[in-house]
């Protein structure tokens, strides 16, 4: 008798919109997502265990390898972590927090045009892409005169930063984009004069963007908190929760931002549009920070003793990151080495969402939602 | 030369001069896809803002050349399992689809391959093979994501050939013949502003949206979706049965776009250096405002050479309108593909059979009224609304 | 889409679509390419920037900086660092007999140079590491030496040895050397390692008058003999560098000939003996602090 | 807390370094626990994870409650100690489905069972790993080493 069978598609581990090595198991009928479950640990390299061999400041590199598209942000979780450890102990001059703060909300432009752009071309627009990939080179041409890498920096140190700004970086307010890769105004002009104007009016004003995005993945309020949803995903359902704002890390509490929030039921569009309007906001922190330092010399390197044993306790500290909140368990035995680190990271969170998100829509909308979570696999698998 | 072709039988006549021809047609169109395919990679990189291909010849432009030889010496890869016949042929059946039609398309004055009067029939007749080709691929591969590409590939291109037929028709009622080259011939008697690109507007509309989705092409690439489907229907090929569908692709494109340039821009009527002699000798005499021995001169000495203007120079000009005509939809369609997204399997249905039909009928409509009222009223005083409808050409006296 | 919204959506859809083909017009027509032609051209890099790690060599004596301490070692956190050394029976100094640094590990994190309380560690430029070869990814103490002879500079040390005053990772600059200089005539690859007394072959425009060290340095607590230990220092190397023996495919012409090596070394070592006593006594003062 | 204080009144409450509360409960009362803290508000599941104390495991399940309106939020963590082989205890990704893929990860490496967990396989590691749980103490990883690199030219 003949009868029909659901096709199970096996979506990567090489395929080229999985963000790397994502395999993404999908029954399908017809065109129609019926079941999907994601499969992970395709790059796990066991980060926990390896850091709990190192001494503090030896995992400060490895964090920038969990999160290779935003890793000052994950440099800063786990070094402010190990400074609430300390405690009293250390205490982080001001400068350093301004260029913490500076360098993180960079990089989040940085990281949200790698998700807007690859969001694009999973949706089949392959210029945009590009063009992000044009505008944040240019945010990694700056972090690599501060820091002197263009991916993984290792620039912040319990306790500050490792060096200060370098001369001229900061610019004057008047630079245009002749400068957008050589100094901070330079950029902040570029990118709000030319870059979000261009992205607002080839892709989010599209039409058929907005018909791949509009009402595909919902996700409600209730459930995107329930399934532990954070960052641009859980703000896109319409929650209005921003770890800058709700549990403020370093010295966030005193700049003026907006948190952008979707819809109660959000979708994709909504998520997207979350992304762009938080680039916004993070070019307008950098504005309130360049006016500080551009003041404000002094110190980037606080007291801190030669071997940095913490005492002996555990601390949660969590911070926003450009996917979401980023977690560190850390746990002192009052020993060089820490005895435990847990990762928590917004991304292996989020792909819980892919089973509840994807079924009832089209296979095309399978990499549609896949592209608005943002997932990053390095991440993902640590 | 003329006696020995006089003494040949006219059945091996038939078969040099249809030999011949197709060996043109065959190099005419390995030529356009060298040259398609180097304008898509060139376009693409100065609308992203790179290079392109940059080392083969000057700034890259020979870069075909070096692509289809490192094809040639790919190795085949066959998966197991597949079926082999479908996987084998399947790539040319549609690369002779992608070239036969060419046969009817006139290329210059008097210039066509095969001068069929049912021209628009036989293009939509043998584009039906090129669902047969992505469905033979795609089945044959053995692999899912090519038969989600060909399943996408063959329900798409049936259903937008309903609509690209629907949207030519209005075209062939007022030109009132299927042959290409009456087509043309009308719209030439027309005028530039007469060409059916205006008073077909809506039909031009559709035959573009039409055509992109028949060729597969963004946004309509639904078939060969690289980020859903890895390479869609020709995933599992590679060496020169993939180069083959590459072939096809770029011939089928500027294929369609000769067709447009045919049906909507008065294919390869357009003005010759006598116009052009002419225009000048306007401009210098001021349209008659202050005639000049220079001015006049001109305007005889063009009148004279379009009188007397041999075969040969009506072909070149021929030719270049006709190729000129053709590269702008090539280059419209790839501005397009590299703008916009993709759409939805689901979106492309909805828009050929809930939107693009019924506008394309409401077209056909349209101009059958247009068209009555035209003979009809013909002689009536002019009011608005027939200056309106002469401006658009429709009314040609 | 109801029949109101009919002919709505397709005006909304091409307006989009002609705002969005009008960008990619404006970007195609009036916006350059912004590729950097990458084997012809490289990009430039910022004076912090960080490439291969390598020693340097301070080029007012003409010796290495590296006194095989062993911090960078602690500090790596993928451990990438050989360092194999022994004690000096007569001074009780260590003399490193192996030091080197695996590249195929090294995730260039900039760590070995903040902990190097001698300055000696530098982060060069170079950052082509591809080698057709991992094993010649791994390069040892000439390598090293040699290819950081263009960041090396002619700075003392301060006072009692101390480390500079500047931190270590800010640059210190390039000196004229040029790709020439730093290449591997000598064979440096794969020869065992030298003494304490080893001085790389340095172009005369390197060198100084002993007079001229003698002035510029007043704080060092030199010995007599110190401006002998520069000047010996060459001619007693320069046969082994330019000795062909235990040299690669790769960087010399000729095969090994592990005799040839061996009695070479043995005859290398006899003669360091005096000078390195001499040699270490001024390291001796440096880490006395 | 003073919700967790009246209900559980024999649960060690305190706090962690950074302010965040810790209440370590015994094995059947979890659920309760993990019930109670839900029914409070704290309804967003930050982690699951433990520490290998080497005598025992300490289970850690992170609650938070998201309210817009409030400043400097803090999670809840809820501990049960554990023995350090064959633990297991019910499992919270039914009440909370953000603990699912946290739960997995802690099974996959500390070897923790969870009663109840819809989907309990191994997640970071493969399926038909049989090396042991790589975050407890005592792991030894059995897999070959990557040899050193050493120039063969060198060892001439």
């Amino acid at each position: 008798m003949e009868q029909t069978k659901e096709l199970l598609v096996n979506m990567g581990p090489q395929h080229p919109s999985t963000h790397g090595v994502l395999r993404l198991m999908v029954k399908l009928d017809g065109e129609t997502v019926t079941w999907c479950q994601p499969d992970v640990g395709y790059l796990h390299r066991c980060f926990e265990k390896l850091c709990e061999s190192k001494t503090y400041p030896q995992v400060i590199p490895f964090t920038d390898r969990t999160d290779y598209a935003g890793p000052i942000l994950h440099e800063m979780c786990f070094v402010e972590a190990a400074e609430k450890l300390f405690g009293e102990a250390i205490t982080v001059p001001e400068r350093a927090q301004y260029i913490r703060v500076l360098l993180a909300e960079l990089q989040r432009i940085g990281s949200h045009l790698l998700a807007v752009g690859s969001m694009a071309m999973d949706i089949g627009a392959v210029t945009p892409f590009l063009y992000s990939w044009r505008d944040r080179e240019k945010t990694y041409s700056l972090l690599e005169r501060i820091t002197g890498t263009r991916m993984l920096y290792n620039y912040f140190r319990i306790g500050g930063l490792r060096n200060d700004l370098p001369e001229g970086i900061i610019g004057s307010p008047n630079d245009g984009e002749d400068k957008s890769d050589q100094t901070f105004w330079g950029f902040v002009n570029y990118f709000d004069n030319y870059v979000m104007p261009q992205w607002d009016a080839l892709v989010t004003g599209n039409r058929i963007f907005q018909w791949r995005t509009m009402g595909v993945g919902c996700l409600k309020s209730e459930d995107a908190i329930a399934y532990g949803a954070s960052g641009p995903v859980l703000r896109g359902s319409g929650v209005k929760w921003d770890l800058r704002k709700n549990l403020p890390n370093s010295i966030y509490n005193r700049f003026e931002f907006d948190i952008p929030v979707g819809k109660e039921n959000g979708d994709c569009f909504d998520r997207w549009l979350v992304r762009m309007e938080e680039m916004r906001q993070s070019s307008r922190i950098i504005k309130q920070c360049l006016q500080w330092l551009a003041e404000n010399p002094g110190e980037v390197m606080g007291k801190v003793p030669r071997i940095l044993k913490p005492p002996k306790g555990e601390v949660y500290h969590r911070v926003e990151a450009a996917r979401g909140e980023v977690g560190c368990y850390l746990v002192s035995d009052g020993s060089p080495n820490p005895y435990k680190v847990k990762w928590r990271s917004p991304c292996f969170t989020h792909l819980q969402l892919m089973p509840k998100l994807c079924p009832g829509f089209k296979i095309a909308d399978v990499v549609a939602i896949l592209g608005s979570i943002d997932i990053v696999l390095g991440e993902v698998d640590r | 030369m003329v006696a020995w072709w006089n003494s040949l039988s006219p059945v091996a006549q038939a078969w040099i001069w249809g030999f011949g021809k197709a060996t043109l047609i065959l190099i005419w169109g390995l030529l356009n896809f060298a040259v398609a395919m180097m304008l898509e990679r060139k376009l693409s990189a100065w609308i992203q803002n790179r290079v392109g291909p940059w080392r083969a010849g000057l700034h890259g432009w020979l870069q075909p050349i070096p692509d289809l030889l490192k094809l040639f010496l790919k190795e085949y890869i066959e998966p197991r399992n597949i079926d082999k016949p479908l996987f084998v042929i399947a790539p040319f059946i549609g690369f002779v689809m992608c070239l036969l039609i060419w046969l009817i398309i006139p290329i210059g004055p008097g210039a066509v391959a095969m001068n069929l009067d049912i021209g628009i029939i036989f293009i939509a007749a043998i584009t039906g093979y090129d669902v047969i080709m992505i469905f033979m691929s795609g089945w044959g591969s053995n692999n899912k994501y090519s038969l989600l590409g060909a399943m996408r590939g063959a329900a798409q291109m049936i259903s937008y050939e309903v609509t690209l037929v629907m949207s030519i028709i209005g075209v062939v009622m007022m030109a009132g013949s299927l042959r290409l080259s009456d087509i043309v011939d009308a719209q030439a008697a027309r005028g530039p502003l007469g060409w059916y690109l205006l008073p077909q507007i809506i039909g031009f509309l559709i035959y573009l949206i039409a055509s992109l989705a028949e060729l597969n092409r963004a946004p309509f690439d639904l078939s060969e979706a690289e980020s859903e489907l890895v390479s869609g229907y020709h995933t599992e090929y590679s060496g020169f049965r993939w180069a083959v569908f590459a072939l096809t692709e770029y011939i089928h494109l500027v294929g369609w776009s000769a067709i447009a340039a045919t049906l909507f821009l008065g294919g390869w009527t357009g003005p010759t250096h006598a116009d052009l002699a002419a225009l000048v000798g306007n401009l210098v005499n001021g349209f008659g405002l202050f005639p000049n021995g220079a001015g006049t001169g001109l305007i005889d000495w063009a009148n004279n050479a379009a009188v007397n203007m041999g075969w040969f120079a009506k072909w070149i000009w021929g030719f270049w309108w006709f190729a000129f005509k053709t590269y702008l939809f090539v280059f419209l369609a790839m501005w397009i593909r590299w703008t916009l997204p993709r759409v939805r399997i689901d979106q492309l249905m909805d828009l050929g059979w809930k939107f693009l039909l019924p506008v394309s009928l409401l077209n056909i409509f349209l101009t059958g009224i247009l068209k009555f009222v035209a003979t009809e009223y013909h002689g009536v005083p002019v009011n608005l609304g027939f200056t309106t409808l002469r401006l658009l050409g429709w009314w040609t006296n | 889409m109801g029949v109101t919204n009919f002919f709505g959506e397709a005006w909304r859809a091409g307006k989009s679509f002609a705002i969005g083909l009008n960008i990619t017009f404006k970007e195609m027509v009036f916006r350059p390419a912004i590729t950097i032609f990458y084997p012809d051209e490289t990009d430039k890099v910022p004076a912090w920037f960080r490439g291969i790690p390598l020693q340097k060599t301070d080029l007012l004596t003409g010796e290495y900086k590296c006194t095989s301490c062993g911090m960078c070692v602690e500090a790596c956190p993928v451990n990438v660092i050989t360092l194999e050394w022994h004690q000096d029976p007569t001074t009780k100094k260590k003399v490193a007999d192996r030091y080197a640094i695996d590249m195929s590990r090294c995730m260039l994190c900039n760590y070995c140079i903040e902990a190097c309380p001698f300055d000696s560690l530098v982060m060069g430029y170079d950052y082509e590491l591809c080698k057709v070869d991992p094993e010649n990814l791994v390069y040892e103490f000439e390598d090293l030496l040699r290819m950081g002879l263009k960041y090396s500079s002619a700075e003392q040390a301060g006072p009692k040895g101390k480390k500079n005053a500047t931190p270590p990772w800010v640059f210190h600059g390039l000196t004229g050397a040029t790709e020439e200089d730093i290449q591997d005539k000598n064979g440096y690859l794969g020869r065992p390692p030298l003494g304490k007394g080893y001085v790389p072959e340095l172009k005369d425009r390197f060198k100084k008058p002993a007079e001229e060290v003698a002035q510029t340095a007043p704080h060092e607590a030199k010995t007599p003999d110190a401006p002998v230990v520069t000047k010996s220092t060459p001619t007693q190397t320069a046969p082994v560098n330019t000795n062909p023996a235990n040299v690669s495919a790769q960087a010399g012409p000729a095969a090994p000939s592990p005799a040839k090596a061996a009695e070479d070394k043995t005859a290398n070592v006899a003669e360091q003996k005096p000078d390195q006593t001499v040699n270490t006594e001024k390291t001796s003062g440096e880490e006395a602090k | 807390m003073d919700f967790l204080q009246e209900r559980f009144p024999e649960a060690q409450i305190g706090a962690l370094v950074n302010g965040d509360i810790e209440i370590l409960v015994t094995k059947d009362e979890y659920l309760n626990v993990v019930k109670a803290c839900l029914e409070a508000g704290y309804t967003y599941c930050s982690v699951v994870t433990a520490i290998d104390w080497k005598d025992r495991l300490t289970l850690i399940a992170s609650l938070c409650r998201i309210n817009p309106a409030e400043i400097d939020a803090r999670n809840i963590h809820v501990k049960v100690d554990l023995p350090r082989t064959g633990a297991h205890v019910p499992s919270i990704a039914e009440l909370c489905p953000g603990a699912n893929f946290h739960e997995r990860e802690t099974y996959d490496m500390y070897g923790i069972r969870f009663d109840g967990h819809p989907n309990h396989r191994r997640i970071l590691l493969p399926d038909n790993w049989q090396g042991g749980h790589p975050l407890l103490k005592d792991f030894i990883d059995k897999r070959p080493k990557r040899p050193r690199l050493v120039r063969h030219r060198y060892a001439e």
